[in-house]
């Protein structure tokens, strides 16, 4: 599970970085042309002349001041006219951010094979990626999609190595990206060695920091987005260590974006939770300077089949995104239970979600006395696994999260990795918030664990059943289950 | 298949596809109908189910894919069991196979032809994997 | 204003009814096969031959022991069975009640014409009416509806004589219908007087206490459906008086339904004061055997054009509905913001809003600060208002209201009933919040116009406008803007 | 129009139809922009708007329909004004006419048929009708 790499969450060196560098861009074609500091230079020059509306940063900033909730939709397709078609169905509703989804080969690196669809999806035209292939069509594909829309657009940095993919972007104009430093491994990862993965993304925070050094406000976010039925506190946890890794490597402006569970007390409490942390423990790190902000991710869980019920799904979403005073959200589509997105799908939903935020206005979640101890048991998990983490690091937390891994002290229910120890199961409880049933070797308080059995105890009472597998295998269908299906239980 | 022995399924998700959720809750669900199961996890290449269907002498092979790539990803796999020499293997597979939800005959055909026995459509209930891998097998529901 | 009908809340005695019921029957053939007692003895036989699910009032009952929100679509067209088919496209999904709205002409009595329109509409297959014709199907047409679901099917005795088409309703077995006492005027009428409208009302509850005497627990439901941007304490205030006119007449099961205004505060705030004061009133009169529930009707203001909009409205009126923890929620459907809606919108509506409930589940709005204060001043504002008709009618109710509409004690912004003073003026305020900008001659305490005058100031501070006329245009397209003419506005 | 006077028009909802909310914003909005509104509120028979205009000498008569009944409500309406002479009087419809939103042009000329000059769409915006109106009339917008 190590490749062996020598590894500290300190900053690199400029040269450390550059001297990594070459062998990044002799990766593929299209990174040559990024050869040498100059490239480097040039995409800054790229960068200056963009207006300040291309920066998700600057429009964070803006956003709030307004009081405006942010609503960012999806794209990726193999091709740039069909990703660039997919963005212009929505042009005049002004998105503030494109969230561009990378393939599934692009990935993995397999840029061969990414190429070879690329060539396919042009000779058929019709996509055979599941998401926009970065490195394929290099720097002047990105500002073709760039160059399309008045938004910031962005990238997923998502599975091992996504740093050409990275250089692309940026020299692209592209202003935002996803920190993957953890979270990747438990989303898609089978065995990829975790210090190597973090490596990898410290070269790309490392490169974000340069631009931001050089006037480039480039934004970097922490997504958690991970599955639909992990707890609640183990998401903040992995964001608040990406956070921290990512500001260590000098980047200025991240957001604390949280894979929403639909319970809007507890999704409420997390995102207090892990905007709190996340000041806190960046302070104490001595990074008063870099700036944070909320953001939501629609449920990642199980979406129902039936339209009508998927869009009554996202507009729940955009409801508990906007009661809990995030300063933007990342929506999913109506089509998208069972298809890749489409551009048609994305402006329904942004119209969909648009009017939820539009009629929530400036109302939000009264601070009651749920709120508070739900966020108080979030804050005092988080607190402990991440201390736990830097304990184990002597202090270095990428050091550390290598070995919690193999603890068991970072640990979920679903995932492909195999150095996952995987003793964790989460339910939920009759509210639908998301509960311990077993935390495995992951150290939390026992005042939390006495919380979660508490509340699954209730709902145990009340269905005179005991908690058990057959609860995680219903509620892997929780919200996907057919109407139809629910209402021909009941005998009336 | 002998009677004493408890039915064996080998159960996984293929390619580079990383969805493991649905594949876990078959797993549980097997596990709790009594059937022994060879889980594979996520992000499984063919072969690795092929070498475990041999090791395990397994009944059936319950591959899942999710990502959209199974066009590609499954292409030659029943070619390959044959080669194997696990003909008599049931090949099962699920997920989100489809590319245009509306023509799902099409899809079950497509997927039939690449040597599947039995296709599922999105969210296809584990049960009903489960009463059909029962009468396959002829184990008594 | 008055027809100067002998009026008093009293319950009418029997043979007083009888009396009065041998004219309301011969307004149109159809009322002639119910003359005589006998005839009402046989719907009630009709009725002991139906399920307890048959009832609106048992699935109240039971439908809170489950802890299920029941969700109501609506149906209405000129034949038999272009109602039926429309049902028949939700029945798999056993909506618990179908609210069956009549056509404009059977509201004002004009059988005659409905008739044509139906005959027309036989003749060229399409549905000449806005709503079914209740009078002139007679009790078959009212029996074939009725047969052909599950549900309990009911219907809004709109409109200034509803007599004739609810003594055919309740014959055909339907189980519920919807109390206009007050509300009719403000609503629908121009100058239809008074006290004929009350008395009216007091035949059609006298009739529905006399089945429940009878052992059929017929339903009368508070409906407040009036314009979204009517105040809330004003809704609460004439359901209230409905509520007590309905229960002086013997009625025993009675819903407190509330057309929302979308503040979820405000909303909920109003629901909880119309159950508190419903309740502490009711039992003033000695009514403590009145059986009352919770329901909400979808904001009845302008509805958007785009779909995508309409439909994340719906959302969020379901789910303030469900947070502010309704025992049901009367829905609207997508297609509904220009044309009378179809079988189609309204189950994919069904599914909308059912999907929205499951993932509310057991939550609801914490009884934070805001929400003790809305509700405190709303139970001022009625029971100023209130004890006032009483005063005005010397402990009657029904005389109090016929002179508080003359002077002015029951007032609103928009009506087209003469009589009204149509003094009051109501704005938003910064959270969609409705508010007095003036309460014309309502006898509002002092604390609750200053509330309101507070609260708009607020939006007067962050706008830098001065609350006018121009805000009460603007607010008027505040819920259906198209949101591409919201962000035309924006300069990036 | 005499230039002196103040533009006149006639306004409210027709027939049986009681939604007031839409001409009484119209209204506003109308006596904001100058014009002298004779405002007959809802539930107007089409006789009144007719007695209306031809007392007020009135420029334009504003019809408003909602409830779906428009159709058989505004049949007529145009004939009859002529009969009283007004066939100088500009009239417009608006609200919501269409019973199938797809066809609105079908919808237009109906009503254009039954001798309106304006017909306008769902949620028209009231700026729309009083430009329209401006120009009509000759009124220095
Ligand atoms: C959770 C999720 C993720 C998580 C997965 C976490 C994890 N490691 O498992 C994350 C965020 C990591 C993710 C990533 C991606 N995802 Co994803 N994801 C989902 C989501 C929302 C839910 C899937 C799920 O877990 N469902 C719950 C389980 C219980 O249901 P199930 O898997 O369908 O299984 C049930 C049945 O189908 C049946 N079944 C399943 N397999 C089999 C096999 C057999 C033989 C049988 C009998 C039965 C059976 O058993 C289960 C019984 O309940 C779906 C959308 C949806 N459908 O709701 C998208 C979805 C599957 N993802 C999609 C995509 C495109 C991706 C990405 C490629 C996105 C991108 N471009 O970055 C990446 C893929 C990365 C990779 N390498 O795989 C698409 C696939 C589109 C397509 N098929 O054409 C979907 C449909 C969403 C969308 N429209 O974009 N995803
Ligand atoms: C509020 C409302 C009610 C209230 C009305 C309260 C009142 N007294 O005003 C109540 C609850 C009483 C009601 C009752 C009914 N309603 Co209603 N109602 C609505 C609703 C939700 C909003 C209407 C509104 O006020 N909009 C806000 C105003 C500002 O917009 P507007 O009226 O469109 O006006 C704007 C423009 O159109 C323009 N305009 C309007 N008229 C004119 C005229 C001219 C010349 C010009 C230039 C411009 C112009 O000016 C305004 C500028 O902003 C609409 C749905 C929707 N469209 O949102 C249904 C709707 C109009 N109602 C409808 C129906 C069917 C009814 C009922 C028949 C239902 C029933 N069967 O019981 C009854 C009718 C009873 C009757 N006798 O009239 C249908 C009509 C369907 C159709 N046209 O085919 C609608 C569309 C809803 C639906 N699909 O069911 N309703």
């Amino acid at each position: 599970m190590l490749a062996g790499i020598p590894l500290s969450m300190k900053q690199w060196d400029w040269d450390y970085f550059l001297e990594q560098r070459k062998s990044v861009l002799s990766l593929w074609p299209t990174g040559t042309e990024l050869q040498g500091e100059e490239a480097i230079a040039a995409g800054i020059e790229y960068h200056k002349a963009q207006p300040w509306w291309k920066y998700a940063s600057r429009r964070n900033e803006r956003s709030m001041e307004e009081g405006r909730i942010q609503i960012v939709p999806q794209v990726g397709h193999a091709l740039v006219n069909q990703t660039v078609e997919h963005m212009q169905c929505s042009e005049d509703l002004k998105p503030d951010r494109w969230y561009v989804l990378t393939d599934t080969y692009t990935r993995k690196s397999e840029y061969a094979k990414a190429q070879d669809a690329v060539d396919r999806s042009k000779r058929d035209g019709f996509s055979y990626l599941n998401g926009y292939p970065l490195a394929a069509h290099g720097v002047a594909g990105a500002r073709a999609v760039n160059e399309c829309t008045r938004a910031a657009v962005g990238t997923d940095n998502n599975d091992e190595d996504a740093r050409l993919p990275w250089e692309i972007a940026l020299a692209g104009g592209w202003t935002w990206g996803t920190i993957k430093s953890i979270e990747e491994l438990i989303q898609h990862s089978r065995d990829y060695p975790v210090d190597r993965n973090i490596h990898n993304q410290q070269y790309i925070d490392r490169l974000a920091a340069h631009y931001t050094e050089n006037g480039i406000p480039i934004l970097r976010r922490a997504s958690a987005n991970l599955p639909g039925w992990d707890s609640l506190g183990f998401k903040v946890t992995v964001s608040l260590l990406e956070v921290l890794l990512s500001a260590a490597q000098g980047v200025k402006h991240i957001d604390l974006s949280l894979g929403i569970g639909m319970n809007l007390v507890q999704d409420t409490a997390a995102i207090q939770a892990l905007r709190n942390l996340s000041r806190e423990y960046l302070d104490r790190m001595g990074r008063q300077d870099v700036k944070i902000y909320s953001w939501t991710y629609f449920f990642l869980g199980d979406w129902p089949l039936q339209r009508g019920q998927m869009v009554g799904q996202l507009s729940w979403n955009a409801a508990v995104s906007a009661l809990a005073g995030v300063c933007g959200m990342y929506i999913k589509s109506p089509d998208e239970a069972t298809t890749t997105p489409t551009g048609e799908g994305f402006r329904e939903a942004m119209e969909i979600c648009g009017q939820v935020v539009r009629l929530v206005a400036g109302q939000r979640l009264p601070e009651g006395e749920d709120l508070l101890v739900e966020r108080a048991m979030i804050e005092s998990e988080v607190r402990a696994v991440v201390d736990k983490v830097m304990e184990m690091g002597e202090g270095d937390i990428a050091v550390g999260a290598c070995r919690a891994f193999q603890a068991g002290v970072i640990d979920t229910m679903f995932s492909p990795y195999r150095y996952l120890k995987g003793k964790v199961k989460v339910v939920r409880d009759a509210n639908g918030a998301l509960r311990y049933l077993d935390h495995g070797h992951m150290p939390l308080p026992r005042e939390v664990v006495e919380y979660h059995k508490a509340s699954i105890a209730r709902r145990e009472a009340r269905e005179g059943t005991k908690a058990d597998v057959k609860w995680i295998v219903r509620e892997a269908t929780w919200a996907s289950r057919s109407m139809i299906d629910e209402v021909a239980e009941r005998t009336y | 298949m002998d009677a004493k022995r408890r039915p064996t399924v080998v159960l996984g998700t293929i390619g580079h596809d990383a969805h493991i959720v649905g594949s876990s809750i078959l797993r549980i669900a097997l596990e709790e109908a009594g059937f022994n199961v060879v889980f594979l996890g996520a992000v499984v290449p063919p072969e690795e189910f092929i070498d475990a269907a041999r090791e395990s002498a397994a009944d059936a092979i319950l591959v899942s894919s999710l990502y959209g790539m199974a066009r590609i990803d499954c292409q030659d796999f029943g070619a390959k069991c044959a080669e194997a020499g696990l003909s008599k293997v049931k090949l099962y597979l699920g997920g989100i196979l489809v590319t245009d939800p509306e023509k799902w005959e099409e899809t079950e055909k497509l997927f039939k032809g690449y040597g599947f026995h039995r296709v599922y459509p999105p969210q296809t209930k584990t049960d009903v994997a489960i009463a059909d891998l029962k009468s396959d097998l002829g184990v008594p529901a």
